[in-house]
């Protein structure tokens, strides 16, 4: 099966300054990667590490300085237009998740109208996907500041996933939310995944977050993905050192 | 080091943006009707007499070719002759410098003064009941009195009232320093008023803005009294954006000194400057226009390094840039 | 001001606004403030200078042959006392004191060479001397020219500034370039000079009224605000200011010790109506015609000017042998047959130039938009600063329908209504066409001897310049003189041709 | 406030008097205005204030009935002429702050979203602008297209364009790099649409509190050209050529400069407390006492 | 006598829609030494009650009733002088975001110089070395001379606990201090407070959402819910076998609990905003327990198995447990 996602070799290197002061970031160093077609796979690291580096190249929104990027097999067009609906992402801030000025029914509408302009049939999807995410109807008429930081997080996947993407990258997604909060999400990600079917790479800090929604975990580490495994093996046994350290907090 | 690359590019920007007002002002003055030869002829005097006179003025030659001297002119450090006076511009710039200078100086020394003074109280007291309402509408009357109206109304009670002040009387500082000082009292109280209220808002705004940071509620935390904060916690902070602010109000003073040298016949650059227009004194006007440029530059530039210097969040903001 | 605000015309003896109190302090600095300074292409050489200020200022250091009294009547100057053996014929005694700031004596060479200089290197005034075919130096003091044909206003014209005497020797030696230093025989002598800033006048000792001048020296401020002049004077920082509004004596009338007075001018404000290039419909000498009735003169003397002025015709009234304006044709033509005439165009829409140094002219031409309204003429009055004023009028073609503007009215008739003929005037050319009739009356005008005659030729001459309506005469335009009782006693004269309001400064005393 | 704030309203929260208070003050400022503008529209629909050129009792007269605020030295009533002054003012300055908020608006929004070429062409013909002295660049422009309305709107816009970039531009920045304008680019929205649906409505604040301190500062420059001469001519009225002309009456007929005078510093007064109270509104603080 | 004694307070925030009620009726007792953890969703009121302690609570807010005392003293009583005395001599806190509670215009050597010569103390150079040595930094004399936005989030924290710790306070407030650093160095972090405060006899006032840490860390947890504290005891205790039934779900709310292929219990709905006080149990309309009587009366607390609570059903729901 051919992953929905592929990064080969790729590295990613920020430059800052002119002349003697000019620095270099790698922020990504020869990172392999596959994401399978409905499969979840977490990606954990320390602040710094390239998580978010990594997502905005599998989004296409960072061009990379070696290295491939595959989607759906094919090389990453750097026109987002040309993957509309396929790929979605759910971002860390949930007060900026959403734009405060427009109701929550056109935030969900605005990828569907991008593929599918004007039908009348959008509308109602969009309704149902709200229901998806566990919204009453009564919220699409709400604005995000009267929603409270989960229900936002909510819109931000109803919108995600309303185009019924192959592919969703949630960034920190849980990480602003208290644990009840972040409790419902992670079986909200859980049970559309299963109804669904999207593949998706699920970035986060909590360690115990993303084992509870992944099949397989990747380390990173100054840029580098130092170990990738399945989840209950990495639980169990971690192997490299620094993996071994970071999920000894979660056994304690 | 990254803080000399940082001033080089800065510089560099300013050199460009200097080199886009020349153009403009060369052209504008250029794309005036009329010109000095008509004004010093009068209608009376002929073709042969005007062509004389611009000739006289290196008015003939072509545009371009004008504006390479001017610009050669500037960089060597010759800015030309009046064709009014044939007095060296340079020259007469120095001369008069001095005067807007320190109208220029006091009303902004005034102005800081008075205004952050005013605008940290305002902002202080705005977290009590009803507080600083009083400093804000001081600052927001004292934005609306034109000063032209303020200059106006001043010249007339002088004059009308024995207080021992008067209107013009102008002496240069060498001659008698009391005249000048007395003569130019006025016409800075003038501009500081205005200047003052809008500086007094603005500090109100940066110190209320350091006022929500998280250090300050740690601060306040810690037991420390408001004056040891406001020393040693705000005014540093809030200093930014208040030199931004005076770099334009020192700009803008010269625009300012304009109507209060009018007004109070002080023979400053703003006069000056009026008066070459009127005349169509290219190169008075070039001059006087590029140097009010180089403050506003320069004001600017100053403002960036020592704001730099006392936010270093701002300096790795724009190292990195 | 005595008369509770509104500046008094009184005269303190006939012909003579003030007079000098011989008993008041003297010794003092006189600070006088004007508008604006002099700013000539041909620098400080009076010979060049176009403008009465510069006019006024160069008159502090150089004479004249002759000069003009109070009544606006030639007088001697630099010459004593001359003849006129035949009428084109001019025999001049001159002043054996007259002794240049150098102390050089002033010989008859320096008149000749003058003379001479002012008539090979033409300016303005060349025209306005007249014919001249000769100047020959005819005696130890004696200087003789002679004209080519008679030429009335002569004498008048040697009266002013550009007709002076410069130190020709020097000017010849190249000792001296008068375009850039002032050398002259007058009373004073400059010190200092900052451009748009002031001018210091000293006395020159070699003069013969030095001994007896009331004042140290003359500080001659230029001061471009109008309200600031007038608080100069209110708080004692100015002596003497000269006043552009008329009301500006309004805002003195608190202050007990300041004095404001109207100096009536031989200058007038004028219309030019655009015959040339303007709006076709003003090639219509009726349209013009038709414009010209509308205005209100009287109206223009007591709205703008507070009644303080006086309607004129193209000769100004103050001068001797002036025609009378209520006989012009467009003072009894009736409004009526004026909208009638603008009515068979479907009405008009014209602009109005003005320029913006003279407040003044915005009065002026809003009571013409006013009256010219009242016709069917729709008037969009259009203020620039003078560059653009001039650029626009002068230009070829004159880029405008109608402009206001004033001429200076010297001391006789003939010498303004030259202007008329755009030939000898050059000005007009781009907008007047004039005509042959008046180029005739203006040169009889010119030539013929003062008197009835002359008065019936300008008499005609302003009826046919009123008929034509190219240059529309309007009202005088006074200088208004503030100063102050209690540190300065001057001299003002009633009348004044050459805007030289400090023609009697010698004997100004200022309190010390 | 917390991220995760829970169904609490997540406007601003404040103290509730001083805002009572802050409300006071913009409805006074909005009321004062509008009675101006209202009055000036009122004298021009009626021909009121249409008339005013006119020649209508003598000289300087004081207040009366016949003439409320008196006549001017050319014997016209002040009333109207104060009243076309207010209307002049409000419409030039008005006008101006439209074209310069529509300019900045665009250039702002384009240079804070693209960096690079864009933004530093941009940012470097602001630079300009703003190097020139404000008066002078009006001077000039009045030279260039004549005094006049044209002048002194052109001048207005000009002068106060390159603030307003800058604003626009920081407030572009902040919005530009917000989670919801990054989806809606992943989900493919055209950029044209993202500026209309995303960063217009954001940004409307930040533009608003600009506008009318833009406004405060037409109404002054333009008062500062009539004064110079160089803005509205005669016999047109605006509130700074009407002071310009009164100053000369101040002690026959302090009216000609009290009243335009008194109207100046009024709608520049409540132009400005609008300024701050939007922005209040639009960048609310919560202050804190040191105590 | 109690370190800090909240009895019954209840709190008020005017806002634009009218007043919020943040706490409604709190109470907590904090014995001298020992350290206690207040957890709950966001919004329950812990900031709340935690800027009672040292009287910094927001300007809008209004004490609607009961009283806090400080090492026997009411704070509500004191003047601002005492007030400043008492922040300064009695209390320390530890920020949330530890960057942005320093000065970001000084050096951090100048503001530990500050803080140092505050609190009356020897402020040279080696003193303020020693300082950080005394949170285990590295290179003391580097850190000294860096600016706030220079050094890491970890590093900042333990820069916050030594200014907070130099003064041996009393009572350590310290509102989600680990909330911005990543799991690694916040267990660095927090064993580095504890260690502090065990050392000089410290209470700690702990605010968190961090029930793991939490149950490893405190001697005692005050579970909040809608500005009441609904249960207190200790750590253990509590999170092991919860009494009230909000701290059940909270616990079974927490991923690291579940084991591998088990679902997480979420609670359905969200968090009550108060305007006035509560009639009943705040907890009711989202409690699997809840019967009518709940959200009628208002509980008081009770106390069962060593711990005050206030669930009405506490006990019948003990004994519906053992029966099941
Ligand atoms: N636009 C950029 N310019 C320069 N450097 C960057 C840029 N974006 C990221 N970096 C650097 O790249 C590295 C990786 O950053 P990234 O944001 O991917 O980390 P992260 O793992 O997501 O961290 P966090 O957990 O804090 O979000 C960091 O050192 C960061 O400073
Ligand atoms: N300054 C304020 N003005 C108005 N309401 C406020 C203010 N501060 C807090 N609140 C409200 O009071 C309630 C309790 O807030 P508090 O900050 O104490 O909660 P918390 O438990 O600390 O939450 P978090 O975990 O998000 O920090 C919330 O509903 C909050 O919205
Ligand atoms: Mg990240
Ligand atoms: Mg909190």
């Amino acid at each position: 099966m051919t992953p929905i996602v592929e990064l080969d070799d790729v590295t990613v290197v920020f430059r800052s300054g002119r002349g003697a002061r000019r620095r270099e970031v790698a922020a990504m160093r020869n990172v392999s990667l596959q994401v399978a077609p409905g499969e979840t796979l977490g990606l954990v690291g320390e602040s710094g590490s390239g998580k978010s580096t990594t997502s905005a190249v599998v989004l296409g929104l960072q061009p990379v300085t070696e290295g491939r990027v595959r989607f759906d097999g094919a090389p990453l067009d750097r026109r987002l237009r040309s993957r509309a609906g396929r790929v979605q992402a759910v971002q860390q801030h949930p007060q900026w998740a959403l734009d405060p000025r427009m109701r929550v029914i056109d935030s969900v509408l605005e990828p569907l109208q991008v593929i599918a302009r004007g039908r009348p049939e959008n509308q109602r999807r969009a309704l149902a996907m709200l229901s998806d995410v566990g919204l009453p109807e009564s919220f699409a008429t709400r604005r995000p500041h009267e929603l409270s930081g989960g229900q936002r997080q909510r819109v931000a996947i109803a919108r995600a996933l309303v185009t019924n993407p192959s592919f969703i990258v949630f960034d920190e997604a849980v990480s602003a939310l208290d644990v009840s909060v972040q409790a419902q999400i992670l079986n909200l990600i859980l049970d559309l995944q299963a109804e669904h079917g999207f593949a998706s790479l699920f970035i986060s800090h909590d360690l115990a977050a993303v084992r509870y929604v992944s099949h397989r975990v990747a380390v990173m580490r100054h840029g580098s993905i130092v170990e990738v495994a399945e989840t209950s093996v990495f639980y169990q046994s971690p192997s490299h050192p620094y993996s071994q350290m970071l999920f000894q907090e979660l056994h304690s | 080091m990254q803080t000399a690359l940082w001033t080089l590019r800065r510089v560099g920007v300013s050199v460009l943006t200097l080199l886009g007002v020349s153009i403009l002002i060369f052209a504008s003055v250029r794309l005036m009707p009329g010109d000095y030869a008509d004004l010093a002829l009068g209608p009376l005097a002929s073709d042969a007499q005007r062509q004389e006179a611009l000739a006289e003025a290196g008015l003939e030659q072509p545009v371009v070719a004008q504006f390479g001297q001017w610009l050669l002119g500037v960089v060597t450090g010759d800015l030309g002759h009046s064709y009014v006076s044939d007095v060296s511009v340079g020259e007469e710039l120095a001369r008069r410098l001095p005067v807007t200078a320190t109208i220029a100086v006091a009303a902004i020394v005034l102005t800081v003064l008075l205004g952050l003074p005013l605008g940290l109280a305002t902002a202080l007291r705005s977290t009590r009941r009803g507080g600083g309402a009083g400093g804000r509408l001081l600052s927001a009357f004292g934005i609306s009195v034109p000063e032209f109206v303020l200059g106006g109304l001043v010249v007339f009670l002088v004059s009308s009232t024995a207080i021992g002040l008067s209107v013009g009387g102008y002496r240069p500082p060498g001659e008698d320093l009391a005249a000048f000082a007395r003569s130019l009292l006025l016409p800075t109280l003038v501009l500081a008023v205005a200047c003052s209220a809008v500086t007094a808002r603005n500090t109100r705004d940066a110190v209320l803005n350091v006022l929500v940071e998280p250090h300050i509620a740690a601060s306040v935390a810690r037991g420390e009294s408001p004056g040891f904060i406001v020393r040693h916690h705000i005014v540093r902070n809030a200093m930014p954006p208040v030199l931004t602010l005076l770099a334009t109000i020192v700009a803008t003073l010269l625009g300012g000194t304009v109507i209060v040298e009018t007004i109070f016949n002080v023979p400053g650059i703003g006069a000056y400057l009026v008066t070459a227009l009127g005349r169509r004194d290219y190169l008075v006007v070039q001059a006087v226009v590029l140097l009010a440029a180089i403050v506003f530059i320069v004001a600017n530039l100053v403002v960036d390094l020592v704001a730099t210097a006392l936010d270093p969040r701002l300096r790795a903001a724009r190292i990195a840039a | 001001a005595s008369d509770g605000g509104a500046a008094s015309s009184e005269e303190a003896a006939p012909g003579f606004l003030a007079v000098a109190d011989p008993e008041s302090g003297a010794g003092g600095e006189l600070v006088v403030q004007v508008d604006y300074d002099t700013a000539e292409a041909s620098g400080l050489d009076p010979q060049g200078a176009a403008a009465a200020r510069a006019w006024m200022i160069e008159g502090l250091v150089y004479e004249t042959l002759t000069t003009i009294d109070e009544n606006l009547a030639v007088r001697p100057g630099l010459a004593t006392s001359w003849e006129q053996p035949s009428e084109t014929e001019y025999v001049f005694t001159l002043d054996p004191e007259a002794t240049f700031s150098n102390g050089r004596a002033m010989t008859p060479d320096d008149v000749v060479g003058s003379l001479r200089r002012l008539i090979d290197n033409p300016a303005v005034w060349t025209g306005q001397l007249g014919p001249v075919t000769a100047v020959e130096a005819t005696g130890a003091d004696q200087v003789t020219v002679t004209l080519a044909e008679p030429y009335e206003p002569f004498l008048a014209a040697l009266a002013n500034t550009p007709a002076a005497v410069l130190p020709m020797a020097e000017i010849e030696a190249g000792e001296i370039d008068p375009a850039a230093e002032m050398l002259g025989t007058g009373p004073l002598v400059a010190a200092d000079h900052r451009q748009d800033e002031y001018w210091v006048f000293v006395p020159n000792e070699h003069h013969p009224a030095a001994a007896d001048l009331g004042f140290s020296s003359l500080r001659l401020e230029i001061v471009a605000d109008e309200a600031t002049r007038v608080a100069g004077l209110r708080d004692g920082s100015a002596d003497v200011a000269l006043l552009n509004a008329v009301d500006s004596a309004d805002l003195l009338t608190d202050d007990a010790d300041v004095e404001v007075v109207h100096q009536q001018n031989t200058d007038f404000h004028y219309l030019i109506v655009n015959s040339l290039s303007g709006d076709p419909a003003l090639q219509d000498e009726d349209v013009r015609f038709a414009i010209n009735a509308a205005i209100d003169r009287d109206g223009i003397n007591d709205l703008v000017m507070a009644g303080v002025s006086a309607a004129t015709g193209v000769t100004p009234v103050p001068l001797p042998d002036a025609c009378a304006v209520d006989d012009l044709p467009s003072s009894s033509a009736s409004i009526e047959d004026a909208r009638a005439v603008i009515d068979e165009h479907g009405g008009l829409e014209l602009d109005l130039l003005i320029y913006d140094s003279e407040a003044v002219l915005a009065d002026i031409a809003q009571v013409i938009q006013q009256n010219l309204a009242e016709i069917g003429v729709t008037v969009e009055i259009a203020t620039y600063d003078y560059a653009t004023y001039s650029s626009r009028v002068y230009a070829a073609p004159a880029d405008f329908d109608l402009a206001l503007s004033w001429f200076s009215g010297y001391a006789d008739p003939a010498m303004v209504t030259g202007w008329w003929n755009p030939r000898l005037a050059g000005f007009s050319a781009g907008y007047n066409h004039g005509s042959e009739e008046l180029d005739a009356l203006i040169a009889a005008g010119a030539s013929t001897p003062a008197g009835s005659q002359r008065a019936g030729v300008f008499a005609d001459l302003c009826v046919q310049a009123d008929t034509e309506s190219e240059t529309i005469p309007l009202v005088l335009r006074p200088t208004i003189i503030g100063y102050r009782g209690d540190t300065v006693s001057p001299t003002l004269y009633s009348n004044e041709g050459y805007g030289d309001f400090l023609r009697m400064l010698t004997e100004f005393h200022a309190a010390e | 406030m917390s991220a995760a704030t829970t169904t609490a309203p997540a406007g601003p929260a404040s103290r509730t008097g001083r805002r009572r208070r802050r409300d006071l003050v913009l409805w006074i400022s909005c009321v004062v205005l509008a009675a101006l503008v209202l009055a000036a529209v009122a004298a021009w629909l009626t021909g009121f204030a249409g008339s005013a050129t006119q020649t209508a009792g003598g000289r300087l007269e004081v207040p009366s009935a016949a003439f409320p605020l008196g006549t001017d030295n050319l014997g016209r009533s002040v009333l109207p002429r104060l009243l076309e002054g207010i209307a002049t003012t409000l419409a030039l300055s008005l006008v101006a702050v439209a074209c310069s908020a529509v300019v900045s608006t665009v250039a702002g929004m384009l240079a804070g979203s693209f960096a690079g070429a864009v933004s530093e062409t941009v940012m470097r013909i602001v630079d300009v602008l703003y190097a020139f002295p404000a008066l002078v660049l009006a001077i000039l422009v009045s030279a260039l297209v004549g005094p006049g309305h044209l002048a002194a709107i052109a001048s207005i816009t000009l002068i106060t364009i390159p603030l307003m970039t800058r604003m626009v531009r920081m407030a572009t920045m902040r919005v530009v790099s917000r989670d919801y304008v990054v989806s809606a680019r992943i989900s493919g929205v055209r950029t044209g649409r993202i500026f209309v649906r995303h960063l217009l409505p954001n940004i409307a604040g930040t533009i608003a509190v600009q506008a009318s301190y833009a406004l405060s500062v037409a109404i002054l420059v333009e008062g500062g050209l009539s004064f110079l001469g160089y803005g509205v001519q005669v016999p047109d009225a605006s509130l700074g050529l009407l002071v310009q002309e009164g100053m000369l009456y101040l002690t026959r007929a302090p009216w000609l400069l009290l009243a335009p005078g008194a109207t100046l510093v009024v709608s520049i007064l409540c132009v400005n407390l609008i300024g701050d109270s939007l922005r209040d509104r639009f960048e609310p603080r919560e202050t804190r006492s040191l105590t | 006598m109690s370190a800090l004694e909240i009895d019954d307070v209840a709190v008020e925030f005017a806002t634009e829609s009218g007043p919020v009620r943040a706490l409604d009726g709190a109470s907590l007792t904090v014995r001298p030494g020992s350290s206690v953890a207040i957890v709950g969703e966001s919004g329950s009121g812990k900031s709340t009650l935690a800027s009672l302690i040292g009287r910094l609570q927001p300007g809008n807010a209004r004490i609607v009733r009961g009283s806090v005392h400080v090492d026997g003293r009411d704070v509500a009583q004191l003047d601002t002088r005492a007030l400043r005395e008492l922040r300064r001599t009695m209390l320390g806190s530890v920020p949330q975001d530890p960057i942005e509670s320093l000065d970001p215009t000084l050096r951090i050597g100048r503001q530990l110089q500050l803080v140092l010569r505050l609190a009356g103390k020897d402020s040279g150079v080696p003193a303020r070395r020693a300082l950080l040595e005394g949170v285990r930094i590295d290179d003391p004399d580097r850190v000294l001379r860096l600016h706030p936005h220079e050094v890491s989030g970890g590093m900042a924290q333990r820069i916050a606990i030594a200014i907070a710790m130099c003064r041996s306070p009393r009572i350590l407030v310290a509102d989600e201090p680990t909330a911005a650093l990543d799991a690694q160095v916040r267990e660095d972090v927090i064993r580095l407070m504890f260690e502090q405060a065990r050392a000089t006899g410290t209470t700690i006032v702990w605010l968190s959402h961090d029930l793991p840490t939490v149950a490893r860390w405190c001697d005692e947890v005050a579970v909040m819910y809608a500005g009441r504290i609904v249960e207190h005891g200790p750590a253990a205790e509590v999170l092991g076998s919860p009494v009230h039934p909000y701290t059940r779900a909270l616990a079974a709310a927490d991923p690291t609990r579940v084991r591998q292929g088990e679902r997480l219990a979420s609670i359905g709905g969200g968090p009550p905003v108060l305007h006035a006080e509560a009639d009943g149990c705040a907890f009711a309309p989202r409690c699997a327990f809840a019967d009518d009587a709940c959200s009628a009366g208002r509980p008081g607390p009770s106390t069962l198995r060593g711990r005050v609570h206030l669930c009405r059903r506490a006990e019948a729901l003990e004994r519906l447990e053992v029966s099941s």
